[in-house]
């Protein structure tokens, strides 16, 4: 029996169409499993001679899933570059739209892709292993209640002068339109439902997750266990931040590794290239590439809702903080490695993004006029902004001419950050449940929630309208000739 | 006669275009109801295969968002102008190239270095860059070679409407498609959602006289939010830029940067704008002209942000 | 290849100046290369960018505006609008990797048919030593 | 013709006898042609322009039907109008016309390429066939003409066209900043060559405009807003409050003897003085006094209306105020004339440094019997009779760098007369002109300077570097090389004459915005064309005279003065004109209102009109719009259109050119 091929594509991208590739070997056991991005934009490229100022604009083209993510590191790299503190209320401004669009995007992921796996069943029929399944077991009512509230998030960021799908509202220093009272009323009302709704969607996991023994043992077993070093922001008091900090770095093992100011992250990340990727594989430079393996010795490393967790002290929000306790009560303390668990995660941070808004729409100087600074010209040669995208740390770095024009620029992209992580976990997986080349839809989707646990920017929308949601499986001999098609 | 079918597909895209689709809040679950969606990367299960089994013409109607970068996006395209009735291109990148054709004003083997070599954060010492197929021990993985440039869907399909915008606006889109479905046809090469008019229409600041000393960049001023943003010396595409979008930046504060791509009957709106611009600055000397030209920081990256690879020159020349 | 390069020029005159000036250089039959090719305009500022922007997309290898001296337009202020566009034309060219001085702008004024046919000569003389814009001629060959 | 009607192009090529077909291979072009898209007749003739050739176009359109006609011959600045004559006559509109030109910029300037000349000529020829398909008919605008006339400037030009309008029977506006008429020429002694006095040829003329039925005098009075176009131009005159009623007013000067104020006379160019209410000169026209403001004691300090307690006609008026004027006019005539270069930016020669330097003009007032020395040449350091005196020519004239480039044209004969004048009223007196050319080109101008050579005058040719005064005597040595001679010399004059250029005004930029039309580079107001328009500007209705549109002497400018009345005279006689039909218009539906349009254009033409709230809408005036197209090359959405240069039009010529 000859080597075969299973070609799983195209996964959704941050830059092209994501594609899982996984080899078995003459008895059908995986030899090894890639997980490709087959497209390349050279932002780093184009950028060049571009003006800073529209950097926010051009970036969040990168994806326009998250896009506001992009906006708000280019908006930070500005302020750096031109010296320019934004004012007390602008930058409250902009971290209300923060965290109203991680709400949007968290909330989304959970139910839209990763809830299903859970509340419907992971080995459980595509065709009802979605949205719609989802809808049908919380129930009409719950359901609209849920699509509401994550149009509610977005209700938010259109108030506060987003245009819809790629934001407009950054500029170094400031942002482009202050509050009025009565839209930050509106925003309010929306903030308390938000936070409701933060604590339901809590309860909701523990309720189906943490509540089932199986879903239990599936979260922890080694499956999706990868144990790699973590990364994130954390404020002064080393509680999380999503969107200001310094970066803290942890070993596998939950010791302190390093934490710094963003402006040293060159000498912390580096990026190390294969040629069957588009995207690069950063890892921490200290200790350097090993290839693919996990542990102590490797640099690879983890962002993201998980990786800010293992990192963080704790959560600066009270409802958040305790179910931030109770996760690691529940997953044997810090670190947490299982993959699974960055749903967890995930669900908390919605509460703790609810938590803030509110606590920003209540500010009384949340709707003071004085929202712009100006300079004349940028104040250095560089400026780098880095937040916690939903996916991750995310870091721009700029370096302008005499000109004011742009005349370097790189990017440390969340997803990218998990790009070598991805990759095991999905060879993992796929190790663990594909054997003597019995490859059943189920086991195909134990692989899917490998990678989607991460959330790698898949479009926020996937799968909304999915009758049958899983992602396609072909499966070729050596001469690529189709043998098997499920 | 069953539902019409639709089917969406995104190319060399950010995404943005697909969640435009999606993004019009409770109203999709009642559109959805109208009708089959056939196809679409992003939200079903399908194979290339699929497509390519479809009787020709079977696509009622294909979104198709996002340039054409690579070959499987123009064998994509290809293929779903075979098999759709109508074609549209669906936001900016299909339907001008977008921001991501600004690639071209440098050449793909420039992308590659920088991207693979240069960047400081990459370690890359023996220069290793993606390949089309790389043998690894386990066998061949294959990656999309890259086209040396980013082209419009137009460049290589037929195209029979357009819907601008980057992100379209969701709502105004499906309008379009619902009238399109009802069998209401605008003439071909028509762009949908869109306005006669640019975006000076529709916005809502107070125009007094288009005379300007100096250009200001938006750092450098505190803009009044009432005024022009061109009468205030900071460019704004809007007079250059079809309407429809309904001014969202300028209400946003920001000038507008061009997204809805040309006027009707205009076919380069960088040109455009740069004449626009270059005609009500006050000046007195050749110096003064040339001091001006000086001061517009970036011309093609400003005036072309959106529609460079569709614009007359396409891309650097030489 | 075989016989020399003869760059292609399109050219772009006001009525009221070098039109007039090109044609006083008819009058007194003085000769200059047979490669530039008129459009007549009313002013220099009624030539479009996208004038220029056409010509080199149909495979142009030079373009010539000729408008009156500054301070004596026919219609006031109409040369200058046109060297302000045609100074930021320039610019923006240059990032198209078209070289600059393959658009010319020469202010000669009705009487100047000397000046014409000199500067005829020289931007044939500057094109040669540039070379074809696109080597295979014609739009879409810059893909080489 | 309706839009859809197909094009149907008969194309005419000429030969120009040799001109054309010695060079270019025509039968090849016509051949070319016939094969053109929408070309259904095509061929040569040895002259189109000729009667025969005209009428081989009118039959072939009414043979063939034509409906556009593009003829390959000389230039269109030659004879498109001719061939537009020619469509019209065959019942074509004349607008549907199109010229290739393939003499002046094709056979005659490669004569030695004859195969790319007939390519260059195929060429051209494609261009105008692609321009001609496109073309649209046109009829031009008919306006009525309000017949009266509006003249800026009393001196000599404005008056002679005031005089000559008026007794042909129009009515004139005469306006004229200053408190009376005369400008410059009222300044004279004497007038070169025929030495007659100045002011006896001058104010008889003053009068007659005085007295003229069909002119009213608006003297102390400003043009300050100007709208309309031809036929039907709108003026705001500002009157300045002169503080004494023109009709009460007799001239009796019993007010100017009591004033107690003296102010030097701008008149005597401050050699003099006058009175804070005064007449300018003697002959002033009007006889009407003015009040001073800035000097008159009542306004500076509130006291003394002494004028207003002896004047017999109780004409003063302390109260009146500056009013505005509304005039509705024909045609205007810019009769603004000239300023004096200030020789102070040449330092070299110490004018308003040393006493004993002056200008020819002021020359001119030392020298007039009714100047402040009662025709006395004097020194003005000392009161005496000058044994000496040095003319020097060409001060700020010819001079690039610290002057103006042009010659002044009138200084080389006003310095031989001032010499002659010199030699008349101080015998023995050792005069001497320092040139760099004598230009004596006028009628007489020769046999003048043979007549003043004769008389002993010394011409030196070389321009002189610099001059300095020997402070004891007040004595002016000046420093030169001669240029004949070859040799530097140093020479010791009493009183030095500096003849200075004529410059354009200091109010030819403001005249200019308010007028619309163009200056030339060396600032003066540009006629329509030197040779064949040059009393016309470009702007129809708007005529122009005297030195207003360069340097001349007084013959030049009174019979250009006549040649603008004349040329006035023809739209106001015929009481209508028709305006050319390449103008601009708005495509509504495509207008968004930015305002670019509006503030590009030269003539104010086009104006936004709020169609809605908020909601603005470009609009072109046509009678106002002359057709430059700026605006239709800056509309950011190509909603501006100019007819005849529209953008498929010139494109479409693009596109052809580039084809072959």
């Amino acid at each position: 029996m000859g080597l075969k091929e299973i070609s799983i594509e195209p996964i959704t991208r941050l830059e092209g169409h994501g594609k899982i590739t996984i080899f078995l070997d003459e008895e059908g056991d995986v030899k090894n499993a890639y997980f490709q991005f087959p497209e390349l934009r050279g932002f780093e490229r184009f950028c060049e001679g571009r003006q800073p100022e529209l950097m926010p604009d051009i970036t969040s083209r990168i994806c326009g899933v998250c896009p506001v993510a992009h906006h708000m590191a280019s908006t930070k790299a500005l302020d750096d570059l031109f010296g320019l503190e934004p004012t007390s209320v602008a930058r409250k401004i902009r971290e209300l739209m923060y965290y109203a669009f991680y709400i949007a995007d968290h909330s989304t992921i959970f139910y839209v892709l990763s809830a299903p796996d859970f509340v419907v069943g992971p080995q459980a029929p595509p065709a009802e292993r979605n949205i719609v399944g989802l809808l049908r077991r919380v129930g009409a009512e719950t359901g609209r209640y849920i699509l509401q509230q994550r149009i509610n998030a977005y209700k938010i960021m259109a108030i506060i002068g987003c245009k819809k799908g790629h934001p407009t509202f950054g500029i170094p220093g400031g942002v482009g339109k202050p509050l009025t009272e009565e839209e930050r009323a509106k925003i309010e009302q929306l903030a308390k439902e938000a936070v409701e709704f933060g604590k339901f969607t809590v309860k909701l996991f523990k309720d189906v997750v943490v509540g089932n023994p199986e879903y239990l043992n599936l979260v922890k077993s080694e499956t999706y266990y990868l144990k790699t070093y973590y990364m994130g922001l954390v404020d002064g008091k080393g509680q999380l931040n999503i969107y200001d900090g310094n970066i803290r770095v942890v070993t596998p093992s939950g010791k302190f590794f390093a934490e710094f100011p963003v402006h040293e992250y060159l000498n912390h990340i580096a990026e190390h290239v294969e040629p069957w990727s588009y995207m690069k594989f950063p890892y921490l430079k200290k200790i350097g590439w090993k290839g693919f393996v996990d542990g102590e010795d490797c640099g690879i490393y983890r962002v993201g809702p998980l990786a800010r967790f293992n990192v963080a002290d704790g959560i600066p929000t009270s409802e958040a903080h305790t179910a931030y306790e109770e996760m690691f009560d529940t997953l044997g303390g810090k670190p947490v490695h299982y993959t699974l668990a960055y749903h967890w995660a995930r669900v908390i941070e919605i509460l703790y993004a609810a938590e803030k808004m509110l606590e920003l729409a209540q500010d009384p100087e949340i709707t003071n006029p004085d929202v712009r600074r100006t300079a004349d010209k940028p104040a250095r040669e560089e400026g780098i902004g880095v937040v916690e995208a939903p996916r991750g740390v995310l870091i721009h770095h700029y370096w302008t001419d005499k000109n004011a024009l742009l005349r370097k620029v790189n990017l440390i992209v969340a997803t990218v950050n998990n790009n070598a992580a991805m990759n095991m976990s999905i060879r993992k997986a796929a190790k663990s449940t594909i054997r003597k080349g019995k490859v059943s839809e189920g086991l195909l989707n134990m692989v899917e929630m490998a990678f989607r646990a991460y959330d790698p920017c898949i479009a926020c929308g996937t799968h909304v309208l999915g009758e049958k949601s899983r992602i396609p499986v072909e499966i070729y001999d050596r001469g690529g000739r189709l043998i098997r098609k499920l | 006669m069953g539902k019409p079918k639709i089917a969406c597909y995104w190319a060399a895209s950010c995404g943005g275009c697909d969640v435009s689709v999606l993004d019009i809040g409770s109203k999709l679950a009642d559109i959805v109801e109208q009708v089959e969606i056939v196809f679409w990367p992003i939200a079903l299960d399908f194979k290339y295969k699929d497509v390519e089994a479809m009787p020709d013409q079977s696509i009622d109607i294909c979104l198709f968002n996002g340039g054409i970068r690579n070959e499987e996006n123009e064998h994509m395209a290809k293929l779903l102008r075979r098999k759709s009735k109508i074609l549209i291109a669906y936001g900016a990148c299909a339907y001008l190239g977008g921001i991501l054709g600004l690639a071209n004003l440098a050449t793909l083997k420039e992308l590659f270095s920088r991207v693979y070599r240069e960047t400081p954060s990459t370690v890359n010492p023996e220069n290793t860059v993606p390949q089309p197929t790389v043998k690894v021990k386990e066998g061949e993985l294959k990656l999309s070679p890259l086209l040396e440039y980013l082209k419009p869907l137009n460049e290589v399909v037929e195209v029979d409407y357009y819907i601008p915008g980057c992100p379209p606006v969701g709502e105004k889109a499906w309008e379009a498609l619902i009238a399109l479905i009802k069998g209401e046809k605008p003439p071909k090469g028509t762009v949908l959602t869109a306005d006669e008019r640019t975006v000076c229409d529709s916005c809502p600041r107070v125009k007094e006289e288009k005379k300007i000393k100096e250009l200001k960049r938006i750092y450098q001023v505190i803009p009044d939010p009432e005024k022009c943003f061109l009468e205030q010396g900071i460019i704004c595409m809007g007079p250059a830029t079809r309407g429809g979008c309904d001014a969202q930046c300028i209400k946003a504060g920001l000038p507008c940067k061009g997204c809805f791509g040309p006027a009707p009957n205009v076919e380069d709106q960088g040109a455009r704008m740069l004449s626009a611009l270059a005609s009500i600055v006050e000046v007195n000397s050749e110096e003064e002209a040339k001091r001006f030209a000086e001061s517009v920081a970036d011309p093609a990256g400003t005036f072309y942000l959106f529609s460079l690879p569709s614009s007359m020159l396409k891309r650097r020349v030489k | 290849m075989a016989e020399e390069f003869t760059p292609k020029i399109i050219g772009f005159t006001c009525n009221w100046c070098t039109y007039a000036a090109a044609d006083l250089a008819g009058t007194s039959r003085m000769q200059y290369p047979p490669n530039l090719r008129l459009v007549r305009v009313m002013c220099s500022g009624r030539v479009s960018p996208e004038f220029v922007l056409k010509a080199f997309q149909l495979g142009a290898d030079g373009v010539f505006i000729g408008g009156c001296h500054l301070g004596d337009c026919h219609y006031i202020h109409g040369n200058f609008k046109a060297i302000t566009r045609y100074y930021l034309l320039k610019k923006m060219l240059q990032q198209f990797g078209i070289e600059p001085e393959r658009v010319r702008f020469n202010f000669i004024s009705a009487a100047e048919g000397e000046a014409f046919t000199q500067a005829v000569k020289d931007f044939t003389e500057q094109l040669k030593r540039l070379g074809p814009l696109r080597p295979s001629g014609g739009e879409g060959s810059g893909e080489a | 013709m309706s839009e859809k009607e197909e094009p149907r192009i008969g194309v005419f090529i000429c030969h120009c006898g040799t001109n054309i077909a010695g060079v270019v291979d025509v039968k090849q072009v016509v051949d070319f042609t016939s094969k053109q898209p929408n070309v259904v007749f095509a061929t040569d003739y040895t002259y189109m322009c000729s009667d025969p050739g005209q009428a081989l176009i009118k039959d072939s359109i009414k043979e063939h039907k034509l409906n556009r006609v593009v003829v390959a011959a000389c230039s269109p600045r030659m004879h498109e109008p001719t061939f537009r004559k020619t469509c019209q006559e065959a019942g074509l509109n004349p607008y549907l016309f199109e010229m290739a030109n393939i003499r002046e910029q094709c056979s005659w300037v490669h004569m030695g390429e004859p195969e790319k000349a007939t390519e260059k000529a195929k060429a051209l020829v494609k261009a105008a066939l692609a321009k001609a398909s496109l073309l649209e008919p046109l009829t031009p605008m008919e306006f009525n003409v309000e017949r009266s006339a509006l003249i800026i400037g009393g001196g000599i030009a404005g008056i002679q066209a005031a005089l000559d309008l008026a007794n042909a029977g129009f009515h004139v506006y005469l306006v004229e900043k200053e408190p009376s008429i005369g400008g410059h020429m009222a300044q004279l002694d004497k007038t070169f060559p025929t030495l007659d006095c100045s002011a006896c040829i001058l104010t008889p003329k003053m009068v007659d405009v005085g007295r003229h039925p069909n002119i009213t005098l608006l003297t102390y009075c400003e043009a300050q807003e100007v709208e309309g176009f031809i036929g039907n131009f709108k003026v705001k005159i500002l009157r300045k409050a002169r503080y004494v009623d023109e009709k009460a007013c007799t001239g009796c000067g019993v007010c100017a003897q009591k004033c107690p104020v003296k102010v030097p006379s701008e008149f005597d160019l401050g050699l003099g003085m006058r009175k804070a209410i005064y007449i300018p000169f003697p002959q002033s026209v009007p006889i009407t006094h003015t009040i001073d403001k800035e000097n008159c004691l009542y306004f500076t300090r509130g006291v003394c209306k002494v004028c207003e307690k002896f004047c017999p006609a109780k004409a003063i008026r302390f109260d009146q105020q500056d009013e505005t004027i509304e005039l509705k006019v024909g045609i205007i005539i810019n009769a603004t004339g000239y300023d004096l270069f200030n020789a102070k930016k040449l330092p070299q020669y110490g004018y308003g440094k040393y006493k004993n330097v002056i200008t020819g003009l002021e020359f001119e007032r030392l020298v007039n019997a009714s100047g402040p020395t009662g025709g006395k040449i004097v020194r003005p350091s000392d009161g005496k009779t000058p044994k000496s005196v040095a003319f020097i020519q060409c001060i700020g004239s010819r001079d690039e760098h610290h002057g103006v480039p042009y010659c002044s044209r009138i200084c080389c004969m006003a310095s031989l007369k001032h010499a002659h004048q010199v030699k008349e009223k101080i015998p023995g007196a050792e005069v001497c002109v320092f040139y760099i050319d004598l230009r004596c080109f006028g009628k007489g101008y020769e046999e003048f300077l043979v007549r003043v050579q004769d008389e002993g005058i010394r011409l030196v040719r070389g321009k002189v570097s610099e001059i300095y005064e020997n402070p004891e005597t007040g004595n002016l040595r000046l420093r030169l090389e001669d240029t004949l001679l070859g040799e530097v010399m140093e020479t010791e004059f009493e009183l030095v004459v500096l003849a200075v250029a004529l410059v354009p005004r200091a109010e030819a930029p403001a005249l200019q915005t308010l007028l619309k039309v163009s200056r030339g580079a060396d600032g003066f107001f540009l006629e329509a064309h030197p040779k064949l328009r040059p009393v016309e500007t470009h702007i129809p209705g708007i005529f122009i005279c005297g030195c207003a549109q360069g340097p001349k002497d007084i013959p030049d400018t009174v019979a250009q003065a006549s040649a603008a009345a004349a040329q006035a005279a023809i739209p106001l006689s015929q009481g209508k004109v028709t305006a050319e039909p390449l103008t601009a218009y708005v495509l509504e539906d495509y207008c968004s209102g930015c305002g670019v349009c509006e503030a590009i254009c030269p003539y104010k033409a086009i104006e936004l009109k709020e169609v809605e709230e908020g909601k603005r809408r470009a609009e072109v005036n046509e009678a106002l719009c002359q057709g430059c197209g700026l605006c239709g090359a800056a509309c950011p959405s190509k909603a501006i259109v100019l007819r005849g240069f529209t953008e498929p039009q010139l494109m479409s010529q693009i596109e052809a050119l580039s084809s072959v």
